[in-house]
């Protein structure tokens, strides 16, 4: 690691794990714990790889399992680590025009919304969200089509004052929706359904490709947020009185894979 | 000869900062009269001028056109209208020499008109070698008698000359000494400030002298009037020393 | 870096084929950004004008307010016009929101201070002389200010590309307002911001020299129209 | 509407309170804009000098360019300074990604085109005389550009004041490089652009007044130094 | 009388657009030398002036210190540096009349000698009175005066003068037909412009009169030199009419 620098770690994750105020509630913690600083660059789940990629940073936290797993195949990435879980929901007007909340499924919801051709704003950013939202009509084997089909390119705060202004459904992480939920006039139109979840991931970027990256740091990170104590903050993390974040860490496992990359280094 | 034209200008007055440029001034202008406006460096012949055209505020003073007296406030636009005022250094606009006179122009000429004028005026001025060169590379002569011609074209109520002559040749005093007797026998009436006094002796029909803000001397000049020749201009360094 | 140039060359051959997506996206960026421009420049220039030639109480400050508004944010004209035109703003119910018209707002809103700043501050430098030669030949006050302006064109024309490249190249109004909507709002740096958040940088860095050589070209073409270059002293 | 001047009388509680995180942010969005404005200052003004007074081939192509430039998107320019300065980059290897430093790079480029333009455009609109009569009297190359620098200060104020406007307002170029890191390179256009995007619309326009208030004193005092605001006519 | 200055222009040429303004010319300085250049407007005698100054490029032309020809690209910062040209319309630095006046002085001087010598010329140019003021809204024979006054601060080795007295009131001429004197005494070479050709008569060694891009005529008017009382400068308007 670079001479000095051994302290700071600089972290790349979604801006759902920043704006929801979760890392301002773990990270102080871990701060006092361990004497490291952690520098937040909040970005999309896409420029968060690739500053990964890059050896920008030393360590990302996203939710993008398949690119996750892309990234570690290709040499990247240590190893994805699941840290936590939340769920997808679907949002959408009051008087839900399309019916989506009588579903069975998503995929029946997102059918309805196409059937109907009620306005659904999509975050077109290949975000995290924008792939489970892909995959979704992908399975529902619906090609969506303009012009009720609207791609914004935006974030998921800025997707959903979209969607609350033209009275449309959209896919959100219910984080970003607790955040967002006194301020909109939409509501959940369905929810709780298994293909909805949206897991976590920690990658440390492999120092194989950048011998000098904080690679200590970016393992003492996850060693602790996948602790018992980092899970612990995690579970009991609150917006709105809604629990945010499931903790989903096999810790044990962890701690073997923490030791085997320590012999390796 | 009933004199259509009476402007009279009361009571000016003029500061800059500290120092006092014309106190309590009265100056009348009556059509046809030709008058000279003498005086050392920095007396203030331009910014009285400048007063009587409208482009200068004068702290104080009121104007009568024959109405009562009024603000030179009220009169500005009036002033601006009527009178036109030659610059001690003209002002070319970045255009041809053709377009400047153009712009001088008043409006509803036809084209033929317009470019008829034009071409006189480029005649008289003997700039027709330059009517398209851009008028901001002009000589100092040659801009003074594009400035002269604009005067020409316009043919205002009252003509308010700075220094008209100071950088033209001799050939060009002749002839703008020519045109202004012209313009007197239409009836306009001119201000002329100048240094070299003799050069405007027989076209002038007064020359007043300003000195420490006021009219000091008034001159008739009428008397060299009828003299048929151009008399010689004289110049004198004593004149003053 | 090879990944930027393959970009840039499949850009330029996207452009050259005609791609429909892209040109829709370089001609909303200009249509909404000249717009924009037309709409602000008479009452900016008027306002230059006043404040460069008037004489009235308050005229200072005014040029310090205009010259602090240089200092407007995009993302803060947005915000504030989003909530201007929000479902439950004053202006709520023309419906403008995510639309065309309320980018060019936007981005007039942006302009205008650079217009009224850099105008003012060529108009100033005119020699007092233009106007007051322009009076004195009989032409009207209307005539008048064009002729100074006339006099400074370059100024202004410097004033104009300033504001104009302030404009097209701006994003948080435009994504605030517009909302990034493809084939509708979405404009070459609200793209360029897309891309970049993808992590697909190379597209963002083509986009922004496709945006450069569509500038330059115009720029190229301004210059001329504008009289063959006299740009320069 | 009354959340905004809620946050907005918040924001103001919070400066005159002396908070020191928002006062953080301040710190340093002033100090990386004015660092980045010192250093280009000098050798824009040249370039300007160089562009309205010399004479040699390639000077109205020159002329262009900068004039395109201003149409420079900001990401455009953090993307591209990004890749240079990421680890694979050709300057990767000083590790300034994500710090005070890159920023003042990434405004540096942005304020360039803007002062070079500007300023030429004042410059050019000098009279010739200035710079003659100045040789003529005995002033060195250096003394004559200085003295007709001072001859046209209020275009070149202007310039100023366009330029700092540019980059104090910027957020694509300080998101890239500096990475919005609290405490570190998280500057009021960036803390703008956070609360915008978690949908706190009223903090970030009460961070945009409070950008505008100081922009307007630093402003008047600016105005105030540079000779009791003969900056009008 | 060895003399120290020995400039030579030669074969100076120089067209605007289509049009020749100077052909082949000639013209040597010499030290305490005063010329006077006479013409009508547009013959060139300003393009001339600012050629020698090292202001304007000309076409052709190759110039010669004493030490063989060279082109006048090499030598244009000398010319700038070693002569002094006085611009037709005097040019006002932005700033008040004392610190335009402190710009004409050589570096290197204490404070005490630079107050002192501005004092001084501010004496001579009768400016005293407006010693703080901007000079950008001095009267034009104020200007001209300024200018006279940073020439006389300066010292150069060659002085050029286009229309030094145009705007000028007598006293100031007459004053500064007596620095020039001075100056000339001192062995300055002097060149004046001025269509008011007998206000220099007596002060010229010669007079040039440039015609069709050429000097035609070269007067040599040393005889009239000893005349010790000042003669009365003569303008006639018929001169050349
Ligand atoms: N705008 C101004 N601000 C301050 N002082 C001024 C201004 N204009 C003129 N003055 C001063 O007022 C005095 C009168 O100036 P004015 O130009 O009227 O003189 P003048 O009689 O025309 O002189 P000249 O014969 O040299 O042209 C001068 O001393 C000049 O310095
Ligand atoms: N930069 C320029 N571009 C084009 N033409 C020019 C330029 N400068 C001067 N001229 C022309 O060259 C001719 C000579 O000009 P110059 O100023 O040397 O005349 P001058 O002898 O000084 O006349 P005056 O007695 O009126 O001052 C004029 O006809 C003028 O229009
Ligand atoms: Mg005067
Ligand atoms: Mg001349």
């Amino acid at each position: 690691a670079e001479a000095g620098n051994d302290h700071v770690l600089k972290l790349a994750t979604t801006t759902s794990t920043e704006n929801s105020g979760l890392l301002r509630h773990l990270l102080p913690v871990f701060e006092r714990d361990t004497g490291y600083k952690v520098h937040v660059i909040a970005v999309g789940t896409g420029k968060a790889l690739r500053m990964g990629r890059d050896g920008d940073v030393d360590v990302v936290l996203v939710h993008a399992p398949a690119a996750e797993q892309k990234f570690v195949d290709d040499g990247h990435g240590v190893k994805r680590v699941g840290v936590m879980y939340n769920d997808f929901v679907i949002v959408g007007p009051v008087d839900d025009p399309a019916a989506a909340g009588n579903s069975s499924s998503g995929n029946e919801a997102l059918s309805r919304i196409a059937k109907k051709k009620a306005v659904f704003i999509s975050r077109g950013d290949d975000s995290g969200t924008n792939k489970k939202e892909l995959s979704l009509w992908r399975e529902a084997g619906i090609r969506p089509q303009e012009p009720w089909y609207r791609e914004a390119g935006q974030g998921m705060g800025k997707v959903l004052q979209m969607a609350g202004e033209l009275s449309a459904y959209t896919l959100t992480d219910r984080g970003t929706w607790l955040a967002f939920m006194n301020k909109s006039p939409l509501r959940i139109v369905y929810q709780d359904d298994p293909v909805l979840f949206n897991p976590y991931g920690i990658i440390a970027v492999n120092p194989a490709r950048y011998p000098d990256i904080n690679y200590t740091g970016a393992q003492a990170l996850i060693k602790w947020i996948t602790s018992p104590a980092g899970q612990l903050l995690i579970g009991n993390y609150t917006v709105a009185d809604s629990l945010l974040f499931t903790p989903s860490a096999d810790t044990g496992h962890l701690a073997s894979e923490y030791s085997a990359a320590g012999k390796t280094e | 000869m009933s004199s259509m034209l009476n402007l009279q200008f009361n009571n000016l007055c003029k500061r800059y900062r500290r120092r006092t440029i014309l106190v309590n001034l009265d100056i009348t202008l009556r059509d046809g009269e030709c008058t000279l406006l003498c005086g050392s460096n920095g007396a203030g012949k331009t910014t009285l001028l400048r007063i009587m055209a409208g482009l200068e505020k004068p702290d104080l003073g009121t104007i009568d056109f024959g109405f009562g007296q009024m603000k030179w406030r009220r009169c500005k636009k009036t002033l601006q209208e009527k009178i036109m005022y030659l610059h001690q250094q003209p002002y070319m606009f970045d255009t041809s020499v053709r377009k400047n006179l153009a712009y001088a122009l008043p409006s509803g000429l036809s084209n033929a008109e317009c470019s008829q004028r034009i071409d006189e005026a480029l005649e008289w001025a003997d700039l027709r070698r330059l009517a398209t060169a851009p008028a901001t590379n002009l000589s100092g002569g040659e801009a003074q008698r594009v400035a002269l011609a604009r005067a020409w074209l316009r043919i205002p109520l009252v003509l308010l000359l700075d220094e008209p002559m100071a950088n033209m040749d001799q050939e060009s005093r002749l002839r703008t000494h020519n045109l202004l007797r012209q313009l007197k026998d239409q009836g306009m009436a001119i201000i002329i400030t100048s240094h070299d006094t003799m050069q405007f002796q027989s076209l002038s029909d007064r020359q007043l002298i300003l000195k420490d803000g006021k009219i000091s001397i008034e001159l008739s000049t009428n008397q060299a009037e009828n003299v048929t020749a151009f008399p010689l201009a004289q110049t004198s360094l004593h004149d003053t020393a | 870096m090879s990944s930027l140039s393959g970009a840039t060359l499949d850009a330029i051959s996207l452009l050259a084929g005609g791609d429909a997506q892209l040109w829709g996206i370089i001609g909303i960026s200009f249509r909404v950004s000249t717009t924009a421009i037309l709409i602000a420049i008479p009452p900016s220039l008027l306002i230059a004008f006043l404040l460069a030639y008037g004489r009235f109480p308050g005229r200072r400050l005014l040029i310090s307010v205009f010259s602090t508004l240089l200092s407007l944010p995009a993302v803060v004209v947005g915000l504030t016009l989003y909530l201007v035109l929000s479902r439950h703003g004053p202006l709520g119910d023309w419906r403008l929101l995510f639309s065309q018209t309320a980018m060019v707002m936007g981005q007039i809103v942006l302009c205008v201070p650079i217009l009224v700043a850099m105008g003012h501050s060529a108009l100033q430098a005119a020699d007092r002389r233009a106007w007051e030669t322009a009076r004195t030949l009989g032409a009207g006050p209307l005539r008048a200010v064009l002729t100074v302006m006339h006099e400074v064109r370059f100024g202004l024309f410097a004033a104009l590309l300033a504001a104009y490249g302030r404009i097209i190249a701006e994003v948080g109004a435009s994504m605030m307002l517009g909302g990034n909507i493809l084939n509708y709002t979405r404009n070459i740096p609200t793209a360029i911001a897309l891309e970049t958040s993808k992590g697909e940088f190379a597209q963002g860095i083509a986009l922004g020299i496709v945006l450069l050589v569509l500038a330059f070209i115009l720029n190229g073409l301004l210059h001329y129209l504008q009289g063959k270059g006299r740009f320069a002293v």
